[in-house]
């Protein structure tokens, strides 16, 4: 009988916590085959446009579509690179300004898995994963993000 | 043949947050179509079609059991 | 008159809690031009050399010239890449197996230079800084670790 | 003209981790050389030499306020 991995939820209502990644952290301090963390972080940036500021950014997710495609990332992943552990979480809802709205976190015994895993997840995830954002502006007037 | 039809991102500004039903389209093509009448604003939008959570080409038959969703282009992160 | 940025200490005695990296974190908040973080975490590694287990690793460094180096490592990346801010935290003493001796964090407006300064940090400081690694295991033995 | 040596790592095994005075040593060749006859261990060991913290090659000059510290390769991180 093959047991197959069901898709990890990856989204989390607000924005994710400074604590929540520690916790995330300190839970791999039994895991001592690991020898090096590669974290990225997303932030939401301020940005002026026209003279408007952004104060939030709206995340919302074709959800089931996301998670099915952010599983085949996560094995094509796992195939590609010696990873001890890997793990996702985007923020859906309004993120306000400065705070975090994707993290990324991969682990490996020698240094260079975990850095090049986490950076093609973080690529991959921007170019495939189905999630919006609308750049909501100090005045409530929006528009919606583009990645570059 | 009822497909349903959902959309996402700036889409929602022109076909609202609710799941759209169309009554006749064999495939992706004809539905795009029906669409574009219903919803002009629609017609120069970038976007790409899944059909239950596959992405698909243009001239994708249809069953009828189908929910096919306008995604335009990702942002996340 | 010129006033010459003086080297920051990168020298923490014992290991890198996972609180103080999130209270890392949370300090960025304010800033918000920052759209992406990225961060490298060492941990020690309980490996296994001939039947013996590593239990921790005691770090020493000859100081004064590490810091210096490392103000030059810090010019050196400011000058190359566009980032915000740049963290870097490196443990003395003696570090468990599993405990986190090496906390590398910067951050920019886009991702790709914060990723890259990470990269390169990590690169010149192991390869540059005059650090030294005592792995010592269960028995109470002990063998000096070479990088790789 | 005293010369003070520091070394790190691997090289305390040999050497202590306290300074060590060399008395005359015109240049860091001439300082090995002395350190080889006292530290016999020393001879095979691979490591760089800093004067004052900077990293110098071999027949460097040595005025007498000197540090000179014997790097093993680096292990950081």
């Amino acid at each position: 009988m093959i047991t197959e991995r069901k898709p990890k939820n990856i989204f989390t209502q607000g924005p994710i916590a400074p604590s929540f990644i520690a916790d995330s952290i300190q839970k791999h301090n039994t895991k001592t085959n690991i020898g090096g963390h590669s974290i990225f972080l997303g932030q939401v940036r301020a940005d002026e446009i026209d003279g408007r500021k952004v104060s939030a950014i709206e995340y919302t997710a074709y959800e089931e579509m996301a998670l099915e495609k952010m599983h085949a990332i996560r094995e094509a992943i796992f195939a590609k690179y010696p990873l001890v552990c890997m793990h996702v979480h985007h923020s859906l809802g309004k993120i306000a300004a400065g705070d975090i709205c994707l993290f990324v976190f991969t682990s490996s015994a020698h240094r260079k898995a975990a850095i090049d895993a986490c950076n093609e997840v973080v690529e991959r995830l921007k170019a495939e994963l189905p999630i919006w954002g609308k750049e909501i502006f100090e005045d409530e007037s929006y528009q919606w993000k583009e990645n570059k | 043949m009822a497909v349903q039809v959902i959309v996402f991102g700036q889409l929602t500004d022109i076909m609202g947050n609710s799941p759209v039903m169309v009554d006749h389209a064999a495939d992706t093509s004809e539905l795009i179509e029906q669409l574009n009448q219903r919803y002009p604003a629609l017609v120069n939008k970038p976007y790409i079609i899944a059909v239950d959570r596959q992405i698909v080409t243009v001239h994708t038959a249809l069953s009828g059991n189908n929910t096919v969703a306008l995604l335009p282009p990702f942002a996340g992160g």
